[in-house]
């Protein structure tokens, strides 16, 4: 599988997330996203018009939509990330996943106007982050009274990880996540998993490798 | 007393990227407009149609607000032949414009926040370094920086010994000088450019150049993408948000050394936009 | 409301949202906390400023018995001490390299800090449930408006929520900003404790909302 | 280098400067205290202040480091260690 990639995307790397979490190989190829605009070269526009990365090809098979992305690589590799099949938790999946677009014009949109210095109304768009994750918070709340951390369950899934990287880089966009005590439970869960790989503006958890013992002289 | 930094040169566009439209911005709190105005010419201007001055060098479009007394300073690297020049992109960060060149002048963090890739646990400690203020050039300069790394570039297969130098030709650019895996006996360049846009918030705009024959060029700007972004959390985090120049709030140690002399390298020029000078 | 007169502790999180092994920012009237619980579950309250450059530890991680800082890993003891500082490995950081911990202690799931030593512990609420934190952009003022009803001698609102008795305690900590930890009977049903962390976003809504009128007249 | 840093040494160190500022003492004494060093000054001037430290070499080093950088109304030009002829970043004449 190949996906066309960027480093500083949240997108292509809930990607690369799900694919290193199910052991997946991706080829990449990196996208000159910022600051070369490559995502709209014309390359690129035929392999998707609406000018947006990752794009995830697999033989003929060419994806443009990271929620599609994820839902084939757990289907392919590891179809626990899709949930047990219970039609009420297949559904949450869906709904987490419409979730996540939701986040990516929230919260992504105020991190490229902070970061990348893209063009938005910044206060519209953290006031709708803002929203968001309340309502990811009050979610969450719910699902530790139930005695979960996860979206939909005790176990992670697609819509875990769909939802994971916007909210994590909330700060990027000037959105602080002080507030939200259970959604700092579950980034915490998700970056424990294993085979967890980060990506820049989430750090490593160090508590997880032992101290280093000092080195005797 | 006017802050002698309104004669420096700063970095306000990427030439490739600039157009007619050109771009809106701030420069220490004034706005300016800077716009293409030939294939290689460039107008910058402030609101009242004051018209400023301009250079087109290392891949930035530079200008000042006040009447710099220097030409914008040298880097020979750029022009040697075989190097390629790579335009990084820009980065806003919400942090004194001098905090993000005092980070780009630290390597005790890298095994913290670029783990596995710039340093790792446990190889932390920081060998003693020399740092000096040249005052011919009136630049600081640390050399001999050595430093374990397990990716020290894109080019790098596995951990090495990373020499490094560090060099500020002007209160918020920085040019790294480090180890070449390549060709050993270079150094690749490496470079921040921080444009002040108030004195807690900031574009930063790194610039490098490699010899690397081998990477795609979207790979090589990723890769320093990467090291970048992994630093902009820190420095949105630190209190307080303009860099001390009184470190009694502080706790220097020799392995901060690099940074003690950039802060009285300011103090001494009286360079102190985005300062703070007092503790608190 | 908290602090007050009679009590100079302030609820600052609750206990289930610092695990052990994990490090939260936490707000108090004498400055911005890092609260974290060790691998053997104890807490305590930095401040949340490393003495070496200034960092926030509320962003480090807890390895053991110690907190590090994200940026350079100075790691500092229960009380308040350096242990470590990575970059000079074979030195002993002297105890006056010390973060200034506050007092915290921990009452029927409840974390309270204050800055000095008091001769009373903080209130006990046996016999609650605390269900969640929530910040609230708005006044106590309009906070007990939304509640209909004012705080207790004990510095609790009772109100109810969702058809539901529940406890709001509650710290002031600006003009317009207050902190609002959501208690519930002990006996509440699950349905029960999710029917008022439920009803605590319209709560949240109304106060939030009755500001915003204020300010508009 | 790793074994200085837990060898106790006591040194003697000289201060040159624009040291006049009377907050400049009571910072010393704020920062040595900080770092646990014990300090006891021989010579307070306006362009020179000596003082013996006693502690690790690493903690030393990090007192050279805080003093060369100083309150704002002081300006230190370089800074003598018994243990080394000048400090390594100093040199600073302007």
């Amino acid at each position: 599988m190949k996906l066309y990639d960027y480093i500083l995307s949240p997108s292509c790397y809930k990607v690369r997330l799900l694919a290193a979490l199910t052991g997946t190989q991706l080829t990449l190829r990196p996208v000159d996203f910022h600051p070369g605009g490559e995502h709209l070269s014309p390359a690129l526009l035929a392999l998707n018009p609406a000018g947006s990365i990752p794009i995830l090809e697999d033989g003929e098979l060419v994806l443009t939509e990271s929620s599609a992305m994820l839902v084939y690589i757990a289907a392919k590799a590891a179809p626990e990330w899709l949930g047990s099949g219970d039609p009420a938790e297949s559904a949450q999946i869906q709904q987490w996943l419409s979730f996540s677009h939701r986040l990516t014009a929230s919260l992504g949109g105020a991190r490229l106007v902070e970061m990348l210095l893209r063009p938005g109304d910044l206060a519209a768009l953290q006031a709708s982050g803002v929203k968001a994750l309340r309502e990811l918070e009050a979610a969450l709340a719910v699902q530790r009274m139930k005695g979960d951390i996860f979206l939909t369950g005790s176990k992670p899934t697609v819509a875990d990880i769909a939802c994971f990287p916007y909210v994590a880089l909330a700060p990027d966009g000037s959105i602080a996540l002080d507030p939200y005590p259970s959604i700092r439970l579950w980034l915490r869960a998700v970056r424990a998993l294993d085979g967890f790989i980060e990506m820049p503006g989430i750090h490593r958890l160090h508590e997880l490798k032992p101290e280093p013992a000092k080195e005797t002289a | 007393m006017s802050d002698p930094m309104i004669d420096e040169w700063y970095p306000v566009a990427l030439f490739s990227k600039l157009d007619a439209a050109g771009r809106d911005t701030l420069l220490m709190g004034h706005p300016i407009h800077v716009a293409r105005t030939g294939s290689e010419r460039v107008a910058a201007t402030e609101a009242d149609g004051r018209s400023l001055p301009v250079r087109i060098r290392y891949g930035h479009v530079w200008t000042s607000l006040g009447e710099p007394k220097k030409e914008l300073f040298d880097i020979p690297e750029a022009d040697e032949p075989g190097r390629r020049l790579v335009d990084v992109g820009v980065v806003r960060v919400r942090c004194s414009p001098l905090r993000a060149v005092e980070n780009f002048l630290d390597i005790a963090h890298f095994p913290f926040v670029h783990t596995d890739i710039l340093g790792a646990e446990p190889h932390t400690e920081v060998e003693k370094y020399d740092v000096e203020i040249r005052e011919k050039e009136d630049e600081v300069w640390a050399t001999k920086v050595k430093f374990f790394q397990p990716q020290a570039a894109k080019s790098a297969a596995g951990g090495i010994t990373t020499d490094y130098m560090y060099r500020v030709p002007a209160p918020t650019c920085s040019v790294l000088y480090k180890t070449c895996p390549p060709r050993p006996g270079e150094w690749d360049v490496i470079t921040l450019f921080v444009q002040p846009l108030t004195e807690e918030l900031c574009d930063v705009w790194p610039w490098m150049a490699l010899y690397d024959d081998e990477a795609d060029m979207t790979d090589l700007i990723h890769f320093q993408q990467m090291i970048f972004l992994q630093d902009r959390s820190i420095l949105e985090n630190q209190i307080p948000r303009r860099l001390p120049l009184d470190p009694g709030m502080e706790i220097p140690t020799r392995a901060d050394m690099t940074s003690v002399a950039y802060r009285r390298w300011l103090k001494r020029h009286n360079y102190t936009y985005g300062a703070q000078l007092v503790a608190q | 409301m908290f602090p007050n007169n009679w009590c100079k502790w302030t609820p600052v999180a609750l206990s289930a949202d610092v695990p052990a092994g994990t490090v939260i920012p936490a707000w108090t009237p004498t400055g911005d906390v890092a609260l974290w619980r060790s691998q053997s579950g104890q807490l305590s309250a930095s401040s949340d400023r490393c003495p070496h450059r200034g960092m926030r530890l509320s962003h480090g991680f807890v390895r053991g018995e110690a907190l590090a800082c994200i940026y350079h890993g100075w790691s500092y003891g229960r009380d308040g001490a350096c242990l470590r500082i990575p970059a000079h490995p074979d030195l002993q950081p002297p105890a006056s390299i010390n973060t200034r911990n506050q007092i915290t202690t921990e009452r029927e799931g409840i974390v309270w800090v204050v800055n000095e030593a008091q001769d009373e512990p903080p209130p006990s609420f046996d016999g609650y449930w605390p269900l969640r934190s929530m910040t609230f952009q708005a006044s106590i003022a309009a906070l007990e408006a939304a509640a209909g009803a004012k705080a207790d001698i004990s510095g609790l609102i009772r109100c109810t929520l969702g058809g539901e008795t529940a406890f709001l305690l509650a710290v002031t900590k600006g003009e317009a900003e207050t902190i609002v930890h959501v208690l519930a009977d002990k006996n509440a049903s699950l349905a029960q404790r999710i029917a008022i962390s439920q009803a605590g976003e319209q709560l949240r809504r109304d106060a939030e909302s009755a500001d915003a009128l204020e300010g508009a007249n | 280098m790793g074994e200085a840093d837990r060898i106790i040494s006591k040194e003697r160190i000289a201060i040159l400067g624009d040291l006049g500022a009377s907050t400049f003492i009571p910072w010393i004494e704020r920062h040595a205290r900080k770092l646990g060093l014990k300090t006891s000054f021989s010579t307070i001037e306006a362009h020179r202040i000596e003082m013996e430290i006693e502690g690790p070499e690493a903690l030393i080093d990090a007192m050279e480091m805080g003093c060369l950088l100083g309150p704002i109304d002081v300006w230190v030009d370089e800074i003598l260690r018994s243990s080394n002829a000048r400090s390594s970043i100093s040199g600073l004449h302007t």
